[in-house]
């Protein structure tokens, strides 16, 4: 057979690109107004960082700047964030941690900011696989003191597009941090992702942040109090702030739940894992479903409380040694039943692996 | 301003310490080149003995005193 | 009469919090006077530090903001990125700066980042009870170096102006001390040439002021001067380590 | 319907290009697909690798553990992954460095003297593009004008490298 | 009345002495055979600092050393558990949260060393006041990845004392990282203590650690994992060294539960506020009695569970917003009732306000 | 006929993991010629860093422990003042050393721990992709300079051995080069002399190595030799900054 | 019986010590006590306080939100914790520096002109010591005794230091 | 000692190169002063082509090859 080149006719559906997830935030984040990026070097969330290098850099008024450490990184953040920019760090487990004291000083001092959590195995330096091992740090804030902070759970290229503008939305309507919990799988993977905004030309500031006191009274930002009583107060603002948080923002997704038996909670690369195994198994006739928490925190206990009214089994499906599945048990509070299945150091089952446990756990329970 | 201050008599030189400001810490003592400043027997509310002008006569106004003041309690007029 | 010397009008009416005869509070009114004469208060930011100084908001009547223990630097560097038209200063401890924010000051400095940093070298942790500092003088006593600091063990202290003047990011670099009335005139003038350089946008520019702590040092007021001039500048002698805009300094 | 796909060979050998082409093509086609390259400490190693899955339907999990194709560009490659296989796959090798028997009677196997191809057409590095041809032809897992498509988005405007890459890719499709 | 010097016999109870609590751990500390202590300045820890630098630095083959920052800090402790030697660090909140990356290192790499958190109020710089806000954060790991500290929670200086010898016993005991969980409150007060052991002359060296290969084969200590199925059996390793010391050491204790309607849970300073509550309660003749977790992890939810077998109503209380009271529903798993009361930001609340609170849930609940 | 070289004892039989050409493994050996005619081998304990060689335990036939990012010289310092008697060194990164862990590499040197560092300094953060070190040459190309580092912004390239050596702890520092027959033997002599500081008790000592890493600079192994010893050279000069036992470098 | 004391005054007036002394003291008579130093930033203001719990049975907590004993040093402290006492408690006003006027009718005061008094003994600096004396007389907390003793031990070998803060407890002792 | 060597003769000097370890970096090849060493199209096992020596009568045994080896892939022999 001859071949002859082609003219083809454009199929492509013209507004999606192939990206990786770690652009895909980058690109999102420009597009949501981002005007700093202070980011350090770690794996896997390289590209990321380098993406912005390339784009944000060089557009007009922004700023992209490599730190000397992921402590120095959040604490520039910090400072872009005092002065009303949409600002922005990015890092993966080991390097999180180390900015747990940036980030409990960003709750305290109620600035936005968007933090992105690639996780990969750990304790320690671990492994530079995908986990989901940071839940607990990121859910109960892995620095000092009562606070929270937004965490998301994408589970797409085209989430972690859509959640990295949501994130910026949130963290200004909160002053509050929001973290974007994704893992490094979804960072590196490429996949069709639009984009449904524009960047601005100018990048947004603020409004009521420093900006010198100019002929007005001059201001101050502070965490420090030396009156406990003062702090108190302070902290159950933030508190009354949070339960706002919980009643207007917390989001969850089912899937093929209204007729379960059985229903796997998962978030993350773990939802969709799990949505590949539910789908296998509804074609052999087995009644399975997924709920998937969407904000980690707030964690959406009451819709999980409404589907355990006609659902007595659960399935807590994490990438860990089991977290998420403490957020299950207090939202059930003994309700229901739940078992739990766990990878953890970066091992990513196949949605067979996880079909199979699935079924067995059915007909165990005598579900058919 | 405050309520208690040296009293200002008209010569080359002379300064109004804040009693209330006042730590009675010495350094204006200490550096005033005329000697005029000293420690006296008046505790403020803070608890601190305060410095006064003795003798107001020899001030000139330098604003040495005022420079080395760590409390601002210092103000320096001159003729 | 006319009045010749009153509080400078960027300093708030507020009796300071710091012991008698501290420094800290003389290297504020000065910041007050310089940002009064250049008239910068209504576009300044000052960022101080968790120590002695961490109530600095209650004095400097221009806006202000907290850092983390060591971070003045980075807090810096993220406001003049992503408001380069602000005049932001850190206000640092000795044990902020050189100690825990050792890091993130000797970068922001090797960046050129257009800031103005006040480094208090008062050779202690002053607010934490009188440990030692990274600038503690070999056989100073302090709460951690209850028989003296041993070179031998504990490091000789760090000279910072030294270390950081070689960078080619640093426009300016004085050392002054808080000691004596002609000192105290020559630090003033440090610190509006610090503010001149980054008007200027020459880069990272810092003032050292050596600055007496009679309470940890266990002194009189008089007589933590008198050592500051006598004891402290030996080891930190004073002078400009680095000034771009005058080529023998230009390190 | 899901196909997944592995692709790995040495860092220097385009395999990496090769799933992303794969990749575009399928997106141009509409269709839903995922890309993922190996990553970290690894690639220190020298090899590298990828896999693509390609559905109408969602995709699950971007991991392959048992992929229909694979694609082994090299000798390590070659014997690291025969076993991953599916029962029915097709076994791809570049028959110009591969020299090991695969002992499985279950996968079909293809060979493509991909290096040897590519030399004959005077550029050594274009051999990706040869076994990307073979492979469009004989895996069917997307149409050969969308690669070409895909290609010349890619490369953008270097006309150069599009004649002879397309070059390439004809003489591998032509294999079969 | 004449006064003449009196010659008072002896009536100490000789082996007491008057101490700050941060004083006794050092003291404690160093009877358990501490070789190594790093530390960095923060309020309220600095006694405890202080002591090692006037009595550990002088001590044979002991070192002292003042670090540069709580990242140093650690570190340190973890090079020298590395070697064997028993190696400690103190801080408090803000200092706890930089220490987060080395903790999950020394949990990775199971070398045993103790923590000291002297909790103060937050989120960041917060207050120097006496908190227990960082419960979360110890018990569920601030630091990255799916590890496990052993957490304990005195309530007296003489048990900060006890408890530092049993730290250091349980961190070489299971290789883990311990933490005693402290407040301001109890670093600085002072009260009669006893040290019930001999600080040994030569300081253990832990075995099988790093000394150099000698002429035998080379050793590694690393946590980095390229493969994640390795990872994953490390993980799970891990999992069954905390089940194990789940099984052996959780500790608790409980006054006055025996004829009690109405339970605190409380740990630390907090339950010993409500201690005094009881007492007054008691004489009023309610029924009131305490649940108090001494090891924070592992918590104690069986013994728990037990108890609301006969108690219906129980009351958290905490110095924070609401942190432990997760960990007693998780226990109880909807059994029971719990109320929660928690003063936040550094306010100690007094006995009586606590037996207000207790007094009037009493009422309400009918539980006359 | 007689083997005059080969593999030395304490470097194990196993293949680099490192790319062709690339300085890590060079300067391993080196460091393995060391300890072995030093007859350290059985008191040693080494610590790599996370960084290109993270694996270094695969190769070194010592006591090794891995150590978190840039902390190389706090848990040297955590050894060596548990147990005295043995000879550590670390070895780093020039991200790991000169970025992250700046503070803590200035303040074990100020304070003269006994140890001994090997800083390998590729101008790139090698392991995870190749992005600005901080001793990233000015205009040159990485993944987060991808149009070049622009000095103005990003800084110039930090010279550690520069900084360090005025430190009064430090015994001894020489940077040294990859580059060429001489410059190895020359590289391999700096590192044994360093830990004859060490077993002497003289404090800090330092081998900063110039290395090529030719796949982040995007050049053939021969090509990233030669651009070692002609351009970084030239910012990172070779020599002796520091050596307590010589007069005329004591410093 | 739990009964909470505290002492309030200037930095460097000798309150902590007053307040350790006491604490020493109920510790020598085999009792519970605590000990609260006030700690922290506020020092820098140039004030403390301590507080002090002494119990036959356990103490539940240091803090005392109203104590039945206060010691006030000097005149903030006095101001300040005037509405700290419990009904029925005792204020122990220093009344060489404090000048305020204490409207509460439902405590007892008890001037102790304790500067004045240390001055005639020759060392200003023991005021405290004649406060504790008339505190441990009027308060009976603890034995005058147990104070000595505590004295003593704190104070070591310096026998010189020991005189001159005996000769000043008993002059405050025997003032009431 | 691994498999594949380059074969040893009576000379003056002679190397022998691992054919598994060597990385074909041609740092020998470049800095061997006798220019006996080059870059042969033998593949190993990890995807290298190897270096082999070519004119073994020449090696001087100066061991500057093994000098600049990464890999420690040479041994030297002189007589
Ligand atoms: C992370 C962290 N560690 C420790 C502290 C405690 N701390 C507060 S101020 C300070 C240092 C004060 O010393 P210095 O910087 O010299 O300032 P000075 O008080 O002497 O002016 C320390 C260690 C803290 N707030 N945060
Ligand atoms: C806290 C933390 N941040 C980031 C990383 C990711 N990381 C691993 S190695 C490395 C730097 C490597 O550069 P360098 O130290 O120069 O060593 P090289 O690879 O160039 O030899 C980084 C940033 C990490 N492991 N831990
Ligand atoms: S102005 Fe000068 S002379 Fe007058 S009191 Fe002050 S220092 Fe003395
Ligand atoms: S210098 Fe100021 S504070 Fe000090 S004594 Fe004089 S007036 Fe008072
Ligand atoms: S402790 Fe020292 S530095 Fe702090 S306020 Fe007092 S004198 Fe100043
Ligand atoms: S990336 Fe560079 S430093 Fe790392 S192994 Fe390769 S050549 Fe060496
Ligand atoms: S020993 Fe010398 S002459 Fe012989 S091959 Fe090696 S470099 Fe060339
Ligand atoms: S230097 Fe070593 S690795 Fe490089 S080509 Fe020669 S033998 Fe091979
Ligand atoms: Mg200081
Ligand atoms: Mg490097």
């Amino acid at each position: 057979m001859r071949w002859s080149a082609p003219r083809l006719p454009s199929r492509s559906t013209v507004s999606k690109v192939l990206m990786d997830g770690n652009s895909a935030i980058a690109e999102a984040a420009i597009r949501a107004g981002l005007r700093c990026y202070f980011g350090y070097p770690i794996t896997p969330q390289n590209e990321l960082t380098e993406y912005m290098a390339m784009h944000l850099g060089r557009k007009k008024g922004c700023t992209f700047l490599q730190a000397e450490s992921e402590v120095a990184a959040i604490n520039m953040v910090y400072g872009a964030s005092l002065v009303g920019a949409r600002a922005m760090t990015s890092s993966s487990s080991p390097g999180i941690s180390l900015k747990q004291e940036g980030i409990s000083y960003l709750a305290a001092c109620e600035l936005p900011a968007v933090i992105v959590n690639m996780q990969r195995g750990g304790p320690g330096l671990g492994s530079i696989a995908a986990a989901q091992s940071d839940y607990f740090q990121a859910t109960r804030g892995g620095g000092h003191g009562d606070y929270r902070t937004i965490v998301l759970g994408p589970s797409s290229v085209q989430e972690l597009a859509d959640m990295t503008m949501r994130a910026f939305d949130l963290a200004d309507k909160y002053k509050i941090p929001v973290m974007i919990l994704g893992d490094g799988v979804l960072g590196q993977m490429k996949e069709p992702v639009e984009f449904k905004r524009e960047a601005p030309e100018i990048t947004p500031t603020r409004e009521g942040t420093l900006q010198g006191a100019g002929g007005g009274a001059s201001r101050i930002v502070k965490t420090f109090t030396s009156n406990p009583s003062e702090l108190e107060e302070i902290n159950w603002s933030l508190f009354r702030r949070y339960q706002l948080i919980k009643k207007n923002e917390t989001t969850w997704d089912t899937y093929m739940t209204d007729d379960a038996r059985l229903v796997v909670v998962a978030y993350g690369i773990a939802a969709r894992i799990a949505r590949g195994a539910i789908k296998s198994l509804r074609a052999k006739g087995l009644k399975v479903g997924l709920f998937r928490p969407v904000t980690l925190w707030p964690f959406p206990d009451e819709p999980l409380r409404e589907l355990v009214k006609n659902v007595r089994q659960l399935l807590v499906f994490e990438m860990n040694m089991g977290q998420m599945i403490e957020d299950v048990q207090l939202a059930l509070a003994g309700k229901g039943e739940v078992s739990f299945y766990g990878r953890p150091g970066g091992v990513i089952p196949a949605p067979d692996e996880v079909g199979r446990v699935m079924s067995r756990l059915y007909y165990q329970k005598g579900l058919k | 301003m405050t309520d208690k201050t040296s009293a200002i008599r008209m010569v080359k030189g002379t300064i109004v310490i804040s009693f209330e400001f006042c730590k009675g810490c010495e350094l204006c003592v200490t550096f005033c080149p005329k000697h005029v400043i000293s420690l006296s027997d008046r505790i403020n509310a803070a608890g601190y003995p305060t410095a006064t002008l003795i003798n107001n006569g020899q001030c000139t106004g330098c604003a040495i005193c005022a420079l080395v003041c760590p409390e601002v309690a210092i103000e320096v007029y001159r003729e | 009469m006319k009045l010749i010397y009153t509080r400078p009008e960027s300093l708030k009416k507020a009796a300071f919090h710091y012991c008698p005869g501290c420094g800290h509070s003389v290297a504020h009114r000065l910041v007050c006077e310089v940002i009064d004469e250049m008239e910068l208060r209504g576009r300044t930011i000052g960022i101080p530090p968790p120590g002695c100084s961490v109530f600095a908001y209650n004095y400097f009547d221009v806006d202000m903001a907290e850092s983390a223990h060591g971070r003045g630097a980075a807090v810096a560097t993220g406001i003049k990125r992503a408001c380069p038209g602000i005049i932001v200063f850190t206000y640092q401890g000795d044990g902020d700066l050189a100690g825990i924010g050792t890091a993130e000051t000797i970068h922001a400095a090797n960046r050129g980042e257009n800031i103005t940093t006040i480094f208090i070298n008062n050779a202690v942790y002053g607010m934490t009870g009188g440990q030692m500092a990274p600038t503690t003088l070999s056989g100073m006593k302090t709460t951690t170096t209850p028989y003296g600091r041993d070179p031998a063990t504990e490091g000789r202290p760090m000279r910072m102006s030294e270390m950081l003047a070689p960078l080619e990011g640093v426009a300016y670099i004085e050392r002054v001390a808080i000691s004596s009335p002609a000192n105290i005139r020559k630090a003033k003038k440090a610190i509006a040439r610090a503010f001149r350089m980054q008007i200027d946008n020459r880069g990272f520019s810092m003032v050292e002021i050596l600055s007496p702590c009679p309470t940890n040092w266990k002194m009189t007021p008089v007589q933590s001067w008198k050592w500051v001039e006598e004891e402290m500048t030996r080891v930190f002698p004073p002078g400009v380590y680095k000034d771009v805009t005058e080529p023998e300094n230009a390190g | 319907m899901l196909v997944k796909m592995l692709i790995a060979g040495f860092g220097g050998q385009g395999v990496l290009s090769m799933g992303l082409n794969i990749a575009e093509a399928a997106m141009l086609e509409g269709r839903n697909v995922t890309y993922l390259p190996s990553y970290g400490a690894e690639v220190r190693g020298g090899t590298a690798n990828c896999t693509v899955a390609i559905s109408d339907e969602e995709i699950a999990s971007p991991v392959a553990s048992s992929p229909e194709f694979v694609v082994a560009m090299n000798q390590p490659s070659a014997i690291k992954f025969q076993h991953h296989i599916q029962s029915g796959g097709l076994f791809f090798l570049n028959s110009s460095l591969v020299e090991t028997e695969i002992l499985r009677g279950d996968i079909e196997i293809v060979h493509v003297p991909a290096n040897k191809m590519a030399e004959e057409l005077g550029s050594p590095k274009v051999a990706n593009m040869v076994m990307l041809g073979a492979f469009t032809r004989k895996s069917g897992v997307v149409e050969f004008d969308s690669v070409i498509q895909a290609l010349r988005h890619t490369l953008g405007s270097k006309k150069k490298l599009i004649d002879v890459n397309e070059k390439a890719l004809v003489k591998g499709y032509e294999l079969y």
